[in-house]
């Protein structure tokens, strides 16, 4: 067996950028069904709260909330709010928007992070944004609290909180 | 068990390139003919076809099992596409092995290209839309984000620093300058990964994979066929494969337990109780270069926390005990995400053969195992071959 | 070990034009506890998973993620095939051959009312270079498609329009059909054009809906279920992958498909030996193709029959008796999952006022719709 | 029921918007290249030939489909061939409704595998599979290497 002599030849960046090449933007928009839980947990982010489910097989307390037991693979049965504050489980610090473009110096860290809501069982973390606190400040085990966009502003979605600071 | 044996024949693979100028269809006849011509085969002595391919998003074509079509050989045969986001290049071959492992053929050629440089300007909007529509993607997250979170975990867990990851990378990186397919083949030092741009603490550019195109290919055939072709076939004697919650934040990131479950399943079927002695050289998954210390940790090839030690004593070098990523891995030859993971698999194929040139490791190895990972920390996916 | 491999259990939602009320997960969840229940089974004693999913279909870049927590399949071996449903079904029935797996739960589902932009992720599969820049509707493909079988075949738009009243005719009988109604010949020929001859009423509309089903190795079919459904052949093929290069007159993967599911099963003279037929019928002309690419009827002869009632519920040969797709809803990879379930009720003689009498061997057939030429073709049987 | 919680009024029915939002640029393949450089300057169709088993292809390929041999054979066969089928389409891409439909035929070549899919412009009274047709191509300044370099084809 011999593969040494592999094909395909890239395509430098000059030669890339004179190439033929066919352009296409799709649009591929959805609207999707929120259901039973997801409907729940979204109007209570509106309301300045974070729903949470729980299961009597595992005595778990769940984020975000759901209409099933992943686990114990039976219906969650009920639902209950947690706090608005948390642990922080990981976190980063990110120098980069979405699309790859780069923050300029002066423009404030991204910093995302996993955090463990509290009232919710141990480990049930969700993943949100630290804000109002010097990126290098922040460490594992730092306590955060959910600043909440004004009710006016608030439309049922994760953004609805602004961001967890310190406390 | 009665079961039917599978052997791997043959194996093709381009090379990988930022920018492929050939289409996904014809990167994949590239590789596919070359594992035949590898395996002395004919393309009407293909039975059936399974192809692996990462997300549609990366290629920009819905259906995109259907665009490869042709090019991986599937007209008028029997023709699948599996897909477990980024473990599908090791899945790839597991899918063929069930093919042939079932008796419902017996020869199967398994194909994987990616072409990720479609996706233009930049990739993002498809990592963006691997997390939860409705509660995460909002807050616009990045793919490194998700990295990031993981591989502080990884650190503080064990109080591992940069630089004890860092040396996967430089392992990596060097073990790539003997791979034909490699992409970026430059020597890079500690100082060049630990002093590369920060993208996401503690994540800099040099800890992660290039994004390629490419394909590879191998053809898997039943025992009759395998001894009729070549007196070197290279068995599989343990698949295993494992998805975790999509609930990907309340789960602890520092241990991939989906990885422990898959290696498990692959390791009992191939009667191996002590992975750690009965394995001889490891290809995981390296898209970044802590994941190479997390899977090895997984893969039971060391114990927990203990692989970033092991790879600064030079156990995982090519001349180590465990060679691990002799081919230069994900970091080294390049990411084409499914391609990578076969790429993998050809990689222990060959090192079991001794046909692996100027990457040969010593000592003449018997068993080995590649392993691939996953959608969001959920896959593993994990092969385990036998000269 | 006996081979043989069953059906023990099935479980669908029902198919809607849409389906607020629950998120796909839910859905999903709901199709899974109907199938575990009928087989007895726990997910823990399910041995594997698999799902039949296209990402953009989802609106997710890798859908596969979303794939176990509904199917009570964290931590289990787990994948995806980009294929339809029956496809799926093809692979957890060789999985169970390998010996190295007793049990398989096959999921596939539709949330097709969720995407606003249907249309475009439907083109989105056009080839890049030679098709999509054309900026037409992926139905032209289909319309092509039509009009050169009819003109080489001698079927007609009037007999087309004849399958089109038949199933969705069978669709009032069947409680989980969005598309039932009653129809004449004109109602169909002078529905909207799509793609000349393709017309509005010839074209399944899309539906939602999911479906689990729990395959089981012979040992453990017997142990579990007291009317196990028995899959005696199947076989999944793809014809040209380059719609330019097809023959447009017949439809090659159906013929190759149902040639080896035939031998598999035995089956010599599928017109008497198979008692009813699911045929994809994502448009009207290609039940008549599909029946006469399989040869279960002679080129040419399938409108004749359709019009004559010989594929009606009381013919020599019942077709898409649950309503098909133009009557239940066309669910995209979840269409073969569809066709599978009545295939099931009728087996175990459950369809009620749809019930074929005496039904042993019935036979599912799948196809992918534009621009693919892949499909499937199923044997399962009773006993 | 499946949950012991659901939802029973549609006051309660909520759902969440989003999108994929990537953008491509595809290059045409080695195969494509060669095709369209083809037809922009020679204006003629290439067309592959395996050198093993002599099958023709249009479009043409780098690989021979049937025997898998690699082909470095192609030949030019001028702008003409035979209307296999047609269809009169009255969407567009994004469903929306044309208000006079294109007429989209797929165009065979004598003894050639494959063929080619475009805009058909030809009078009603004489559309018929089977007619003999042309590629009317853009003006040679504005063509751009792509399907669109072809504007339709008319009736020899």
């Amino acid at each position: 067996m011999n593969i040494e002599k592999v094909p395909v030849k890239g395509l430098t960046s000059e030669e890339y950028d004179k190439a033929i090449k066919i352009s296409w933007q799709p649009k591929l928009q959805y609207a999707w069904d929120n259901g039973i839980a997801i409907g729940k947990y979204l109007q209570a982010l509106k309301e300045g709260k974070i729903l949470a489910s729980y299961c009597n097989g595992c005595g778990r307390i769940m984020l975000p909330a759901r209409s099933f037991c992943e686990l114990c693979w039976r219906p969650t049965d009920g639902y209950t709010y947690v706090n608005d504050t948390g642990v922080v489980n990981t976190f980063a610090i990110c120098h980069v928007n979405w699309d790859a473009s780069r923050l300029k110096p002066d423009e404030p860290r991204h910093i995302p992070a996993v955090i463990e809501i509290d009232g919710a069982s141990q480990g049930q973390g969700i993943m949100h944004i630290i804000g109002n606190v010097e990126p290098t400040k922040v460490t594992i085990g730092m306590k955060v609290r959910a600043v909440w966009k004004p009710e006016s502003e608030r439309e049922g979605s994760i953004t609805d909180i602004k961001y967890f600071e310190p406390y | 068990m009665g079961l039917r044996k599978v052997a791997i024949v043959g194996a093709g693979i381009t090379k990988f390139v930022r920018r492929a100028e050939e289409t996904g269809p014809e990167m994949s006849y590239l590789a596919a003919k070359m594992a035949l011509d590898q395996a002395g085969l004919k393309l009407k002595d293909v039975e059936m076809v399974t192809v692996g391919s990462a997300p549609d998003a990366f290629d920009g074509v819905h259906m995109k099992g259907e665009y490869l079509l042709s090019g991986a050989g599937g007209n008028n045969k029997q023709y699948i596409r599996n897909f477990v986001g980024g473990g599908t290049g090791v899945f790839a071959p597991i899918h063929g092995w069930m093919h042939v492992a079932s008796g419902a053929c017996d020869v199967c050629l398994v194909v994987c290209s990616e072409k990720m440089s479609s996706c233009h300007p930049h990739p993002q909007g498809a990592f963006l839309t691997i997390f939860d529509h409705t509660t995460e993607q909002p807050l616009k997250p990045t793919l490194i984000w998700i990295f990031a979170l993981e591989m502080r975990r990884y650190m503080e867990t064990y109080g591992l620093s940069k630089t004890d990851i860092a040396r996967v990378s430089v392992k990596n990186k060097n073990n790539a300058l003997d791979h034909p397919s490699a992409q970026v083949a430059e020597a890079v030092t500690l100082e060049d990964v630990l002093n590369s741009e920060v993208l996401a603490e503690p994540v800099h550019r040099l800890d992660i994979s290039p994004a390629s195109d490419g394909a590879a290919a191998v053809v898997l055939v039943s025992e009759d066929v395998a001894k009729r072709l070549t007196d070197k076939p290279i068995w599989i004697d343990g698949v295993g494969w494992n998805l975790d919650t999509a609930y990907w934040a309340t789960k602890d990131l520092y241990y991939p337990r989906y990885v422990e479950k898959a290696a498990r399943m692959a390791y009992e079927m191939a009667g191996i109780t002590e992975p750690q002695k009965q394995t001889h050289i490891a290809e995981p998954y390296d898209p970044f270069d802590y994941k190479e210390l997390h899977h090895m940790e997984g893969l039971l090839l060391c114990e927990r926390g203990e692989a970033a030690r092991l790879t600064a004593e030079g156990y995982t070098a090519r001349n180590g005990n465990l060679p691990v990523c002799p081919s230069g891995g994900a970091l080294g030859v390049g990411n084409p995400i499914a391609a990578t993971g076969l790429m993998k698999v050809i990689e222990i194929f060959l090192q079991l053969r001794e046909e692996a040139g100027k990457r040969q490791v010593p000592g003449k190895p018997k068993v080995g195992v590649a392993q691939a990972w996953g959608d969001l920390m959920q896959v593993g996916t994990v092969i385990v071959l036998r000269r | 070990m006996k081979e043989g491999v069953a059906i023990v259990g099935i479980g669908v939602t029902g198919f809607s034009s849409v389906s607020p009320s629950l998120s796909f997960k839910e859905l999903t969840y709901s199709a899974a506890v109907k199938a575990y229940s009928e087989a007895g089974l726990r997910p823990k004693d399910i041995d594997s998973f698999i799902t039949a999913s296209e990402d953009f279909m989802e609106g997710y870049s890798i859908f596969d993620e979303y794939v176990p927590d509904q199917l009570g399949a964290v931590l289990r071996p787990v994948q995806t095939v980009t294929a339809d449903f029956l496809q799926a079904l093809g692979i957890g029935y060789m999985m169970i051959n390998t010996g190295r797996f007793r049990t398989i739960a096959i999921e596939a589902h539709s949330k097709a009312s969720n995407i606003k932009t249907l249309d475009e992720v439907q083109s989105f599969a056009l080839d890049p270079v030679y098709l999509r820049p054309l900026k037409e509707n992926s139905t032209f493909l289909a319309g092509l498609e039509m009009k050169r079988f009819l003109e080489d075949s001698g079927n007609t738009e009037e007999q087309c329009a004849h399958v089109v009243i038949k199933n969705k005719k069978n669709a009032l009988y069947n409680t989980n059909a969005a598309y039932g109604a009653n129809l004449t010949v004109d109602d169909i020929l002078s529905s909207q054009p799509i793609s000349l001859p393709l017309k509005h009423l010839d074209v399944a509309e899309p539906a939602d809906g999911a479906i689990v089903v729990v395959l089981a190795s012979h040992n453990e079919a017997k142990a579990l279920c007291k009317n196990p459904i028995w899959i005696k052949g199947i076989a999944w093929f793809s014809g040209q992958g380059n719609p330019w290069s097809r023959n447009l007159c017949s439809a090659d993967y159906a013929t190759l498909a149902a040639r080896k599911a035939f031998a598999m099963a035995g089956i010599t003279n599928p017109l008497k030996e198979i008692d009813f037929a699911e045929v994809c019928d994502e448009y009207s002309y290609k039940e008549l193709q599909h029946l006469e690419s399989m040869g279960i009827v002679r080129k040419g002869e399938a409108g004749f029959l359709t019009e004559n009632g010989a594929t009606g519920l009381d013919g020599i040969l019942p077709v898409n008796v649950s309503g098909g797709s133009l009557g239940v809803g066309h669910t995209f990879e979840a269409s073969g999952g569809m066709k599978t379930y009545e295939a099931v009720l009728q087996l175990r003689n459950q369809a009620g006022k749809r019930q074929i009498k005496d039904a042993r061997v019935g036979l599912v057939q799948s196809w992918r719709g534009t621009p693919t030429a892949t499909g499937a073709v199923a044997i399962l049987s009773n006993e | 029921m499946s949950f012991k919680e659901t939802i029973n009024a549609n006051t309660q029915l909520g759902y969440f918007e989003g999108a994929i939002p990537v953008s491509y640029q595809y290059t045409l393949g080695v195969a494509g290249n060669k095709f369209f450089q083809t037809l922009m300057n020679k204006e003629e169709f290439l067309v592959s030939e395996c050198s093993n088993c002599g099958i023709k292809s249009i479009y043409p390929l780098i690989y021979c489909e049937e025997c898998f041999s690699p082909i470095e054979k192609f030949i030019q066969i001028g702008l003409e061939g035979e209307l296999y089928s047609f269809t009169e389409c009255w969407l567009d891409y994004q469903g929306n409704r044309y208000n006079t439909p294109h007429v989209i035929g797929l165009i065979r070549f004598s003894g050639i595998k494959g063929g080619i899919i475009h805009r058909i412009n030809v009078n009603p009274d004489d559309l018929k599979i089977g007619i003999k047709v042309k590629a009317k191509l853009k003006p040679k300044k504005e063509r751009t290497g792509g399907i669109e370099d072809i504007l339709y084809f008319e009736k020899v």
